[in-house]
Order: C-alpha cells, then structure tokens, then sequence
C-alpha cells in the first residue's frame, strides 16, 4: 500500500490546480443547447491551448503522457475547481482509447490532433430504435462498394448528436450475419452526403440528444476502424479498461458531495438529514478507493471480469441518492430550476446510459459471479 | 361494513373519465407547459360541476363528500389535468366564486412563489383572504415541472371570514386531494409502462417477460395498492369528522407521495432511453409527480406528523 | 363507504375481548418444540371448549357462524390479547377451507371436529427436495390399486410436521402426467404404515419442520380431496380467495407494531427512530385497511387476481421490517435470545414460504399487470 | 501509487486460508454453538502467530501492520472463526500474555454480559484492567449466534497501564478488525450461495439464471466490494498514524456493518426454504453478522461519527 504520490505527481497536481482555479469558467450554461454548446467549445480549446484538454495523451497529440494516477488528480482537480462536465467527452474519453488500440497510424495521426483541439467533435452512434440495451440486434447496414461503403440505416439516442461534426457508430457489414458478428466500426463525418442528424430533448428539455439517419451515405475504406467485421470486439474491447473506467472519474462525485455539505452547513439539520449526508460522503469516498485499487489491480495484472460493471453500478445509483439528497434539503425550492434539480434530471440518466444497470447486474452475476447465462 | 367508494362516487369517476379523456390530452399538458391556463379544459370541468364538488349545494355546488372528492381527483391526476385542481376545489367553500371553471383558485404559498400564480383567477390566503390575480402580467418561475406556473402573487386581497376549523378542514382536504391526485398520476405512470414493456423487443422477447422489469414494478404497485385505501380511510374520517382526521390524512400523504414518487421512478428506469426525453408523455407525469409528492407536506413532514399524533415522544 | 360494525359485530368483538383478556395464556413457549407443542394443545382445546377456536365455521363443527368481518375483529382481538401463534393453524386456516369447498359430506362430518378440537393436528405436504417454488414439478406418487393407493416419495419442509398427526398433500397419481396435471390432493394420517417422519430445525433451532418418507403406505380411497386427478385445481383455488387471507390476519401486524410503540415510549428516540417508528406503524395499518378493501372487493365480486400475492409482499416484508426496528431500538440486546430476535428469526422465513417472493412478483407482474409470462 | 495489500499481506492470508480450511470447518463452529473453546483451533492459530500479529517482534509477536491484519481477520471471517478472535489480537498489544493461542482475549462489555466470555482465558477493560477468567464456571446468555457465549464478568482485575493513545489505537483496530471479519463472512456467504443456486434447479432451469436471483445478489455484491477499499484504506491511515484514522474507520465499520447484514438477507433469500434450517451451514455465518454488523458500534453510530468528523453539524 503507497498513498502517496510522488513529486511528479504532486507537482502535476500543483500545476493543474493553480491553472484550473485561475481559469474555470463560472456558471456555463448547459453544453446540450446551440448557445450553451459554442461556450463549451470556446472552454474546450482553452484547455487544449494550455495542455489540459487531453492530459493523459502523447505530447504529439496535444496532451502530457499523463499516468492514470495523474489523470485521475487532474479530474479531482477539475471538478473540485467547478469544471464543467465535457462536451468533448465522447471523443476523447470513449473514442480516443479505442483509436489509440485498434487506429492506424494514419487515424491516429489524422483524427487526434483534430479531436484533442475540438475541431473535430465526436458522437456516438450505437443505440437503434430496436436495439438498445439488446446493442447485438442493431440493423444499420454498410455495404461494400467500390473504394468505400454505403451506410443505411437509423441510430438514435445519439448523445450532443445535434452539435458534433463526426459520429463513430457501428454497422452491420455482412448482411448474412447475425447478433455481434459481421459488425463493423466506422469513422464518419456529419456532413457525408446521405446523412441527416435530427435533435431532440432529454428529460431536462435541452437538445442533447439526436437522431441520425443514413441514406446511401458513402465512406471510404479509411473510415474502417479495427478492420472489417471486427466491430463487435473493437466496441467491446476498451469498456472496462485501465482507460474504460474514464467514463466516470471519482473526483466529480467527491465535489459534488463537497457542495451538497457546503450547502448543508448552512442550515438545520435533523438526524435522518445527518446520517443520509454522512453515507454520501462515504459513497462517494468509497468509489473513489475502489478506483484506486481498481487501477492498481489492472496495472498488477489483476483486474477481474465485471469490475467495470460495478463501478458503474456504484456512481449511478450514488448520483442519483447525492441529488435526492439535495432536493430534500432544499425543501419547496427544489422543483425549481437549478443547478440541483437539472442534476437530478441528468442523474436518472445514469441507470439507462452506457449500459443499462439491468445489463450491468447480469454481467456481474455472470462474469464475477459465474452464475449461468440462462 | 362496506370499505370502499360507493356507487355514486364510481360512477361520478366514470363519468369524469369520459370527459377527460378527450378534454385533457397529453397535447393539453404540453399546452399548459408553455403557459396556456387551459380554458377549455377548466370549462369541461365546470360544466361537470367539479370546480364546486366539496360546495353545498344550497351554494351552486355539487355538496358532495370527501369520498367523491379523491374519487373525481384520482381520476384527475390520472389525466394529469393543469392547474390548480386540487386547491381550486378545497378552496370553493371558502370563497364565493363562480364554480362554472372561470375560476381557478390557486394557495398562497408561504416561501416564495406561489404554484399555479400564473395560471389562477385568484389565490387563497388561509389565514383568511383572498387575492384576485391578472395572470397575464405574472412572470413565471422556472420549474422542472413547467405546468406548476410558480409566480409572485402582489396586490390587496379581500378579506375572509374563515373559522380555525374551515382551515383545518381546508388543509386536510388539501393535503388528501393531492394524495388522491398522486396516486392517479402513479396509476398512468404505470399504465403507460405495462404498455410499452409489453411491447418494447429485446434479446427476442418482450421486455416485459423479464424479471429485471417484472420485480421492480410489482414492488412499486405494492406501494401505490396500499396508499389508496389509506386515502379512502382518511376521506372518510372526514366525512365523519373523526377524531383521527389528521392521522389518516397524513398518512395517506406520506403513503402516496412515497409511493408514487417510487412508481414515477421505476417507469422511467423500466423505458430505458425511450422515457428520458420531452418528447415521449412520460415525463409530463413523473415531474408532475416530484413536485406534488412534495407539496402540502413532504412523506417525512408527515411521518412526523403522524408520530406526534401516536404520541411517540424523543425524550425517554 | 361504512366503517361502523353492526350491534351483532361489536357484541362479538366485545364477547371475545372479555374472554380473551381473561384466558390467554401469557409466555407460553414455542409451539414448535414437543414441550412447547403440548402447551398450545392445552389452549387450542380450552379454545375450542368455548368456541372460539374456529369462530368462522358452522356451529355443528364448533364454530359460531362468525362473518369474515367478524374473523377479522376475532383475530384483532386475539393478537391485542396477546395470543400465541395457532398451531393448529394449517388445518384451520389452510385445509378446511377446501375441505368446506371440495371435500364430500362425510369427509367434512368426520374430520372437521376433531381439527377444530385439536384431536387431529394437520400438516401440509406440498415441498419437495426438488420442487419449492415450482411445485409442478413434484415427484411424489400415489399409485392405484384394490380399495384405494400406495404413496411413494418424500415431502420436506413440512411445517410442525413432527408433532402433528395428519398431512394433506400433493402426489402424482397419474404416472404419465407432466406438470400440473395428473395430481391428487390425498389425507393422511401419519401413522399409516409406510410413513415415516424425522424433524429437523428452522433458523431459529426450533425443531419446527420434518421430512416425510412415504414407503408403499397405503391410504384408502376415500382418502381422495376433490377428485383423482384434480389435485392442482383443488389446492390452488382456496388461494387468494376470500379465505385466503386468512394466513396472515391484520391483527398480528398492529398488535406487534403497538408492542412496539411500547417498548419505544420508555427510551430516547433519534429523528430517524421516529420516522421509522411512524411508517411501522402506517405500514401495518394499510395492510388492515387493504384487507377490508379487498374483503369488501370480494364480497361485491370486485375481487381482482394477484391481489393475495400484493397482501403477501406487503406483510412478509413489513414483517422484517418491524423486527429489524425492534432489534435496533434494543441495542447491544438485540442478539440475545427473546421475543424479537425470535421474532426476527420467524419474520425472515415470510419472504419464503406460502411461495416465495420471487413468485408473488411473478404473479403480480403477469396476472394483475398482464406482463407476458416467458 | 499502489493501493491494496501488500505481497506479504497476500501471502499471509494464503497461509492462513490453508490453516483455516482444515483447522476451521463448519463443525467447528457447531462445535463452538454447543460451547467448546475451541482449543485446537486456537493452538493452529498460536502456531501460525495470528494472536501477536499486531505484537512487537521484541515481545514475541509478529510486528505485523494494520493491513496485514485486515488480510488475515478477513480470512478468518470467512471460515467463520468462533471466540474473540478481533478481540485477542487487538488485545495482545496492550497485556503481556501468550500469543501461542493458549489466551483466548475478550473485550469488558459495558452494558451487561461480555460476548465470548464463556471461552476466553482472559478479558481486557480498556478503562485499565485485565481479568483472568474460569471459563468453566461461566453461565452462557442464550443468543441468535450461539458461538458469542455470552457470560458475566467476575472476579479481581489486576491494573493496567494503558495510555488514552494505547486505547485510542486498540478501539480502532476492534471496529476496523470487525469491519474486515463481517466481509470475510460475507465472502463465505456469497461463496456458499453461488455455488447453492448454481446448481438448484427449479423451472427446468439452475436458479442462478433467473434475474430474480442475479440481480439481487450483484447489488449485495456491489456493497461489499466497495467496503473492502474503506478497510484497506482504514488499514493504512493506522499504519500511517493518519489525523484521519477515525474518519476512515468508522467509514469501513459502517459500509462493512450495512453491507455484510445486506449480504446475509440476499443469500438467506436466494435459498428459500434450504437456507432456513440449522442443518445447513449458511446460518452459522449469517448469524455472526447479524451480531458483529452491531458490535463495535452499528453502521448508524459509526456515520454519526463520520458527521462530526466531517463537521456537519445539526444547527444552521
């Protein structure tokens, strides 16, 4: 056990500090409206312009060869110091691992300059209307023609859909085939002709969603990702990585239980409110432990099949008792709108997205467990 | 022994239904979200006598009970209807307004903007007047729930003449009607989800044959199962003026918003993406339902009401 | 909506109160023990001799023609008086009601009194080691031959089966049968030649269950319930009927709730003791509540289906519910042998027998909510 | 950057697991119910030195640190070990008395009888005193867990010389030690009941695939598994002499306490009737974190500490 970090990493830490405490933007509207999303990109390539975009990245991509334990600094950093949740985050957190593992050196050369600077703005194209939690199911077809393919098909629930410029979806490229095989991974950009992108409302009433729709929308064999019908694995093979677990760094909870007691302090308090906001903080503690000794353990070799499934079982549920929480210590204010409230709203998303927690359960009894399919 | 509406309270809810159902649509809702005091939809209900149900008759109204009271409200809830239903009708005996549906009469609130301001004819202060309201100059508050139309309520009020006990009569009907309201809106929750998870197609079945689904909503039904008769107890402690009015009343309250706010919760989770956006109905009664399991006491506030009441003391 | 009992009703109630109060016995021991069993015989035979044991049935077999509202404030009553557990309770509440329904006349002249004098003390055999909550698939065999059958196999957590004298149970009387067909609902007493029975104990070491061995025991034919062959159909339609709530009377959960209260009122409670305290006591009275609703239901040809396996959730869980609040509220006691942690150890055992959870949630989903099955 | 145990720490815990699968089977623990002090088993940890793990090296014990501990008394909760197992290690440090297994160390009750009185040699009273025991005499106390033995304390102690800082130190190895004891029972329980419903079939199907069973367990799962960090960071803050040792503590007394007692419900569930007899051996591991979830302090006095360490206070 060695808690401690190293000067390297303590000085990484200083340095992030000072910067972010100088520079986070205060009181950003929602990145998920036109208005509010242009904002977030000017913030996006502040942080890139001073090397805090992509720390973790190789310095020829814009980032700082930053450890995982450095990362995970930066992120308490971040969100300590009020950052705002990332609108780049699908591109450089979901994608960008996957480019780094499956990309040639032309991707990666191409698409991560472009991405780590904002320029390009990556969505994620995996859900379909039939096929959601059932993601094997999916109907996007592409078929071969010369130099190229043809896209044809619907993605939905496609998150920022409506703001980004490219979109990194699966398809299904061998039309004989069925569940996860024949599947293959593609790089396309929005503005392929035969591709149209239909914004639409989450919960919260912000446009964060969207519908794509292709038709006959060609792209050239360069935009294969990982090789062709490969796409099952190459999806699959960065969830619940050293990287995978970006998804969600503790240090987003840890400050939202930072305010939930900022804002507790100031007033009376009973014992139910006492002990609910001791667990919080706990929870939120507890996920960050777990973290580390999740990164040590994949580091040691050690990881263990499903621990990204608890993880994310853990964060999704805690966020959603941390907003509880404050709207019952706000009392009449909370149905009014507010940074509270808006959190509550994105939190029930937590159970749903990246995986249903219903799909998390069984993998975990499955895979950690061992317990049978069916 | 007879537990239960009677037959004139379920055929009043019948009826009402029938008028709902083509009166008070989704697109209704959606209207009343963007601010529409919905006009139409309050004169189907006052020719339908509900504005003035709990107002005798000898006064213009329907002189029913608290029994056809959560009946009519329940069904109301269910159809989500805008506004201030439940204050509109426990504050008809109060004051003499038309109960035709050209009045709807939101409760002053005691911290910050009042519910509905933006949308009411008038507002009831029950420590004893009530303001007329020009809706139109309102500047509405935002809210998650955007049907709620919080606004700043300014202006003389009119004086009334209210006894300690028409307002304690007043809060209690308040608090039970919106119980009654809550189980509704926990009732279409439900039914929109039975509908979808039946149709819904995941990994080849329905992805209601799935116990990750069926568990979870049968639990939530167990809740709303049980509120309901603890509404119908605390109606009828009304109707009888019993002792225990305000036992049973909170915990029809406390029940009900537990309840449905864990109903409201469930369907979301059971509609995956599908529930979690604006432009599927679901939402219009989930958030409907956080704000009112909220409203005239939170289930804590009246838990505590309710030890108080069984005289469960903190000092040994 | 009528709330108020008839002069008949409280004339009841106010006759069984009286006696109640002045008979019932305090601090008897566990019934499931062969001392404790002994003990309850004694009063379950002075209950009888002033007919009150089976208040609901016909005169002629030592009831007093008691309407259900009746039971209900019988059993009120009973609970507030401090009444023990019945031991007779799975002939009483579980086999007469079929036998009122189903069995011939003299099968109801010859073994309704001696259950209703405690003379004969039934157990049910449903459980199998293979067959628990699918009890379709049992294997137990009745097999024809001159006069009546011969019973081969083995039943299991049959409940006080060591100190009873009779079982009721499910066997396959039609070789070729799969499933719920081909059984029959057989009587038997346990002292037919080829029956043997072994106690074994229950979490809490009382030695409350036994196994069954049935070796070639032959039982006449007129040991027959119902009709060869209808033994599904026979023990399954007394469920949820209006009987049927007979398991688990109202009364027990508000008598436990007001001892609860009891032992609260001398101690200091925290915020959180008092909520919980407040929804015990909301808890149980929305379970009598909901029993009267679905009394009334029943009786007006309202009833719906699923709605015993609604009144099972609610009451097996709130059962735990109310012992854990109890074991908390008593501190570093709780783990001491007593009436709570008894209780507690009994209260874990409501989520599992009369068919698990699981499966009320299985009926609650597809025969009230009309989920699909499969 | 390295958070977890110690290569040593993992060694340690492989060895004790090996003692432990022939030195502490299910009939130990029967035979501990029944009120055997379990000599051998105690003279198999004396020969392996878990007594005087925590022990200086110079007065014949191991020197081993606070992690080294939370991995062997996780061990030893997973094979259920009976008598004051935390109670003798945490001891051992503070009196001068055997370490080969012969002193079996429990802690003075302060409200009524000492838990495992009746099977140790000796009883420790952090207020300053030590007590030597004639266990043959003792009246056991009927508990759930019969293994506890409950008994009175009698007898002359002979002083102490305990600093606040001996004590101060001793407390939180006891809780923290029980934290990481109630996750090895819960270990062993989750063990015995994967392997149960694996093989159970009902429905023509193993039980372990229904998500009636799956789901349930993987949210126990959950519990413990994101406890263990809390014990192993506690672990640490100890080691390290951290101003956080208390705030980490009670962190893992209270996630352990809440997610070994979840535990015991889920598996008791998963097994129906099977898991609800005496003659299966799940109840002997249930039953210990029914009581140890409450020793050292409940998961609700240990986050009241949290509170405070916090500085959450109560008024505005």
């Amino acid at each position: 056990m060695d808690l401690r970090e190293t000067e390297a990493e303590q000085a990484f830490r200083a340095e992030a500090r000072a910067w972010l405490s100088a520079n986070v933007p205060q009181g950003l509207p929602s990145g998920d409206t036109t208005e509010g999303f242009a904002l977030h990109l000017e913030w996006e390539k502040k942080l890139f312009d001073a090397r805090w975009a992509v720390v973790s990245w190789p310095e020829e991509y814009g980032g700082r060869g930053a450890s995982v334990w450095e990362w995970i600094a930066f992120e308490e950093e971040y969100y300590r110091a009020g950052g705002p949740q990332r609108v780049t985050q699908n591109g450089i957190f979901l994608l960008a691992p996957t480019l780094f593992e499956f990309g040639t050196q032309e991707q990666q050369d191409t698409l991560l300059p472009r991405m780590a600077n904002a320029q390009d703005l990556w969505c994620q194209g995996w859900s379909e209307p039939g096929s959601g939690s059932d993601l094997a199911s999916l109907k996007s077809r592409a078929d071969k023609v010369e130099g190229g393919w043809k896209l044809n098909g619907q993605k939905t629930w496609t998150t920022r859909g409506a703001f980004c410029t490219h979109l990194f979806g699966l398809f299904r490229s061998d039309p004989a085939s069925e569940r996860h095989h024949g599947l293959t991974y593609f790089l396309v950009p929005l503005d392929t002709a035969g591709v149209t992108v239909r914004g639409f409302a989450r919960l919260d009433g912000d446009e964060g969603f969207a519908e794509v729709f292709f038709d006959d929308a060609f792209v050239p064999d360069s935009a294969v990702l990982g090789g062709v019908g490969k796409g099952w694995s190459v999806a699959m093979a960065t969830t619940g990585s050293e990287r995978g677990l970006t998804l969600r760094s503790p240090g987003r909870y840890t400050a939202t239980v930072d305010r939930l007691l900022t804002m507790a302090r100031g007033q009376a308090l009973d014992d139910t409110d006492v002990q609910r906001l001791a667990q919080a903080w706990m929870d939120a503690e507890s996920y960050r432990l777990f973290t580390l000794q999740q990164v040590t353990n994949e580091q040691a070799g050690r990881g263990r099949p499903g621990e990204s499934s608890l993880n994310k079982l853990l964060w999704s549920e805690m966020d959603i008792r941390l907003h509880e929480l404050a709207l019952d210590l706000l009392g009449p204010e909370a149905e009014l709108e507010g940074p509270w409230s808006k959190g509550f709203q994105f939190s029930l998303s937590g159970p749903i997205y990246a995986g249903t927690n219903e799909v998390q359960r069984n993998i975990v009894s499955e895979r950690l467990l061992g317990l049978p399919r069916k | 022994m007879y537990f239960g509406l009677t037959d004139d309270a379920l055929a009043l809810r019948e009826g009402l239904r029938e008028v709902l159902e083509t009166a008070c649509t989704p697109a209704v809702i959606r209207a009343a979200w963007d601010g529409d005091p919905c006009e139409q939809l309050w004169k189907d209900l006052g020719s339908f006598g509900v504005p003035g149900l709990l107002l005798a008759e000898e006064r213009g109204g329907l002189g029913l009970d608290e029994l056809a009271f959560v009946a009519a409200v329940e069904e109301c809830g269910y159809h989500g209807v805008p506004g201030p239903l439940v204050e509109t009708l426990v504050s008809m005996p109060l004051a003499s307004l038309p109960v035709d549906g050209s009045a709807r009469v939101t409760v002053l609130s005691d911290h910050g903007p009042t519910p509905y301001a933006a949308v009411s004819t008038h507002v009831l202060d029950p420590a004893g007047s009530l303001y007329e309201l020009t809706p139109e100059t309102a500047e509405v508050v935002g809210t998650v729930d955007r049907s709620r139309q919080l606004a700043g309520v300014e202006g003389d009020p009119l004086p009334l003449d209210l006894s300690d006990e028409d307002v304690a009569r007043f809060e209690r009907r308040g608090a039970l009607g919106t119980a009654a309201f809550l189980l509704g809106l926990a009732r279409r929750q439900l039914d929109i989800t039975v509908a979808y998870v039946k149709t819904r197609q995941q990994f080849g079945a329905a992805i209601g044959s799935f116990q990750a689904i069926k568990h979870p909503l049968a639990d939530a039904v167990v809740g709303t199962e049980f509120a309901w008769p603890a509404v119908l107890r605390a109606a009828q402690a009304l109707v009888d003026g019993d002792r225990d009015s305000d036992l049973y009343v909170s915990m029809a309250k406390a029940l009900a918003s537990d309840a449905a706010y864990r109903m409201s919760r469930v369907c979301l989770q059971a509609h995956g993406a599908m529930g979690y956006t604006v432009e599927y109905d679901l939402h219009l009664f989930a958030k409907r339902t956080w704000a009112l399991s909220k409203d005239w006491g939170t289930a804590s506030d009246h838990r505590e009401l309710v030890a108080e009441l069984l005289g469960i003391r903190r000092d040994a």
